[in-house]
């Protein structure tokens, strides 16, 4: 049997590679992968505290798991259809030259 | 493990020779899983071969007749051809992108094999998310596509790729309704219950008739016109227009790694016959599958007749059918399969809660089904109609357009 | 003579493989230089999370992680990224200023975590669960009961992101 | 059930090392002549002009994106599916209208033509 450190531990992995990623990143897709692999990495521990918790007969674990499932496809869409549109107007989607704010 | 399955003879066998359990069932494992993955490159021959007599015949030619008895031979003459031959690979092509592309191909389509049922107790698993499992991994193939097209480093493969991934996303949705129909009769998603939901059972004697396909003419044939474009068949290959992409995203391969590609686009062709054959056709449903020893062998023998013949009827439409355009190929999955399957679901999950025995039931979507195909037919005769009545209005003199008196009657040439 | 640890079992190994895979190809994802290359290490990871699931018997998510990652936003980001032409990108460095900064909290972040997680003594066995279709129908029922307004909601936003995307992508002209 | 996708991970290995293998030996068996005008992309004969990464139609995307709804709205559909018998008569009205929305979105990109291939 596998302990549930090493699934949490691959969940952390997960996610600070995402963070990394999400705030070092230039490009505003790479970006949104870097999400994706966040996103993920609460899923895993969802799914691995649901499995090793007292009562697997209650599915909330796994349901939440669907939901951010659905959620990250609907995340994804709007926002790579934001990168489109932006790159559209600006011609770039490198997020240090996007500063439609500063003015 | 539910039910005796053909892993246990080995288990059996190895446990006996003194093997520890776990060793046993990963050495019968590996021996059911090579088979099956072998089985399927090996068809791909047969399937190669029958399609060249099946269009060959169509087009009134004789088709390979030369090596071995009806030219049986020919496709592996060509296999050894093609594995002789010099692999040109493209400068500035990327290196992973274009050498996985091919393997991943082949991957997606092997992988399905191990979830068909072959014969009663004859399947590789029998997982309790089969229907799932083939649809999920059928996008590795989409993957492949993409990967294939970007890493030839070539303008037509690129757009060529781009085409097959609409395409095969477009009809993955109406596959995968139709799907949920079954699913929402059998109440099963393993392809081994499905398939046992389909018996008919009369007097103790199973008829094995019970076919869904029977009940639900509409989504059958939703499954089979969408089966027919994701194994990029002949309406639906225009992701390799020779015309306009000279081949296709795999321009670029040569030798082995284009036999690839070949070799997983007929084994695909294939592996959707038999999936159809399994959720319409009762896969090794038939008469006198319950009998103790020679049922499992009828059941093969049902289940390839079945997946067989609907592979010939696809290279018959395949060989009939011009080519449609990229915009129709749009408009029929998304406004005409789409929204059918859509209504039939609805329609069925309505029925299915009505308080009347499952006889009735099973008439109501019968039914459902009949009139969704009459309202379909009907929606296409006046679109064919109208796009007939738009292309002779372009070829006539514009002066001559309105003066039209009976625009039926062009129509109609 | 000090006390062997015990071997691995196979699923354990199993496991191990798949952490791996997983945590190499999400390296992988956030430093590849090359955004499409970094979009299949991407599927890559989402594989090898799928593959957890099913060590944890979650067969439903793996199938459903599987379909709709890796067959549909996968896909999406591989379109985006040809339609933006980030592939252009790959002269200049794909980070921006303040990456050393970042990447050094995000090893603190991690090790945090690390830390937390090991100093914890959780649970090394977990509860036998019978993994067959009557769970993935038991979940079809709490969608539709327990957390059916989670459901609906899900629906409707699902309803918003095919308005709102397609407004913002279509081509105006 | 772990067991079952034992058998699944090995049909994988199996199913990644023989196409693999199969190129390998065509490396081996076939001749290797490279030459420039070989190794050139193909384009009819004329060299290539330009990047490889010609901007795309965002038409492509607006299929993905609709493919991505629907494919969601598949994975919610199939579990209840299979739960359908065990149903109150709200959780089919609730399922029914998660459909609806679906079908709501899927009519105002056929008015607003976003599945029309322009």
């Amino acid at each position: 049997m596998v302990p549930l450190t090493g699934y949490l531990l691959v969940g952390a992995f997960l996610f600070s590679a995402g963070l990394y990623g999400a705030l070092a990143r230039k490009n505003a897709i790479a970006v949104l992968m870097s999400i994706e692999l966040m996103l993920n990495a609460a899923n895993i521990n969802l799914v691995a505290f649901w499995r090793y918790g007292d009562t697997p007969a209650d599915l909330t674990g796994q349901v939440f798991a669907v939901l951010i499932i659905a959620l990250a496809a609907a995340e994804a869409a709007v926002g790579l259809a934001l990168i489109i549109s932006v790159y559209r107007e600006r011609k770039t989607v490198d997020l240090d030259e996007l500063d439609l704010l500063a003015g | 493990m539910q039910g005796s399955t053909w892993s246990d003879g080995i288990v059996g066998l190895l446990t006996g020779l003194g093997l520890p359990d776990m060793l046993a069932l990963g050495i019968a494992y590996g021996i059911g899983a090579f088979i099956l993955v072998n089985f399927g490159m090996v068809s791909a021959l047969l399937l190669i071969w029958i399609t060249r007599k099946a269009i060959s015949r169509m087009q009134d030619r004789l088709g390979p007749n030369r090596l071995g008895p009806y030219g049986l031979f020919q496709t592996v003459a060509d296999a050894a051809k093609l594995i002789s031959k010099e692999i040109i690979t493209p400068s500035q092509s990327d290196f992973l992108a274009y050498n996985a592309a091919p393997i991943l191909s082949v991957f997606g389509v092997l992988i399905l094999l191990a979830v068909v049922p072959f014969a009663p107790g004859l399947v590789g698993m029998d997982l309790n998310v089969g229907v799932l499992f083939v649809v999920a991994l059928g996008s590795i193939g989409v993957m492949a596509a993409l990967m294939a097209g970007w890493g030839s480093n070539n303008k037509y493969a690129l757009l060529a790729g781009f085409r097959v991934v609409a395409q095969l996303l477009s009809y993955e949705i109406p596959m995968v309704l139709s799907i949920l129909t079954v699913v929402l009769v059998t109440g099963t998603m393993s392809f081994g219950r499905i398939t046992e939901f389909q018996s008919l059972t009369i007097g103790g004697f199973n008829l094995g008739i019970g076919w869904l396909g029977i009940m639900m003419p509409a989504a059958m044939l939703i499954f089979f016109i969408s089966s027919l474009a994701e194994a990029e068949l002949t309406p639906f290959d225009l992701l390799e227009a020779e015309s306009e992409l000279i081949a296709g995203f795999h321009i670029e391969y040569s030798g082995m790694k284009f036999a690839m590609f070949f070799l997983a686009q007929f084994v695909n062709a294939w592996v959707l016959s038999a999936l159809m054959a399994v959720l319409f056709l009762g896969g090794w449903q038939g008469p006198g599958v319950g009998l103790p020893v020679i049922g499992p062998i009828l059941g093969l023998g049902y289940f390839f007749i079945k997946s067989y013949a609907i592979y010939v009827l696809q290279q018959w439409v395949r060989g009939t059918f011009p080519r449609i355009r990229i915009d129709q190929m749009m408009y029929f999955a998304w406004k005409v399969l789409v929204p059918a399957s859509v209504a039939l679901i609805v329609v069925q999950a309505i029925v299915q809660k009505l308080p009347v025995p499952d006889p009735v039931i099973y008439a109501f979507i019968f039914l459902a089904n009949i009139g969704v195909i009459w309202v379909v037919v009907t929606a296409l005769q006046r679109y064919i109609k109208s796009a007939t009545m738009g292309t002779k209005r372009s070829f006539e003199p514009a002066g001559l357009i309105g003066t039209m008196q009976k625009a039926d009657t062009y129509a109609m040439y | 003579m000090p006390e062997l640890p015990p071997l691995p079992t196979i699923s354990q190994l199993v496991f191990t493989g798949f952490a791996l895979f997983t945590c190499a190809s999400a390296l992988g994802v956030v430093l590849a230089r090359n955004l499409f290359h970094g979009a299949l290490a991407l599927v890559a990871t989402l594989f090898g999370v799928a593959g957890l699931y099913v060590m944890l018997e979650a067969e439903f998510l793996a199938v459903s992680q599987v379909l709709v990652y890796v067959g549909a936003i996968a896909t999406l980001i591989t379109f985006a990224i040809m339609l933006t032409r980030s592939m252009m990108y790959g002269k200049t460095s794909p980070l921006n200023r303040q990456w050393g900064k970042t990447g050094l909290f995000a090893v603190m972040i991690f090790l945090a975590l690390y830390g937390f997680v090991g100093s914890i003594p959780w649970a090394d066995s977990a509860p036998a669960v019978l993994a067959d279709e009557s769970m993935i129908a038991a979940l079809g029922v709490e969608f539709v009961t327990n957390y059916v307004v989670a459901f609906e909601v899900m629906g409707l936003l699902l309803l918003v992101a095919l308005v709102g995307a397609v407004m913002l992508a279509r081509d105006n002209n | 059930m772990l067991s079952q996708y034992a058998f699944i991970l090995i049909m994988a290995a199996i199913a990644l090392v023989l196409p693999l293998a199969a190129i390998i030996l065509g490396h081996i068996l076939g001749p290797r002549r490279p030459d420039a005008v070989k190794n050139a992309v193909y384009e009819s004969g004329v060299e290539t002009i330009g990047d490889t990464w010609v901007q795309f139609r965002a038409q492509y995307y607006l299929i993905g994106l609709v493919f991505v709804v629907f494919d969601v709205e598949a994975i919610f559909l199939f579990p209840i599916a299979i739960a359908y018998s065990q149903l109150s008569l709200f959780a089919v009205f609730a399922t029914i209208f998660f459909i609806v929305l679906l079908v709501i979105g899927l009519l105002y990109d056929w008015r607003k033509g976003a599945l029309e291939w322009q």
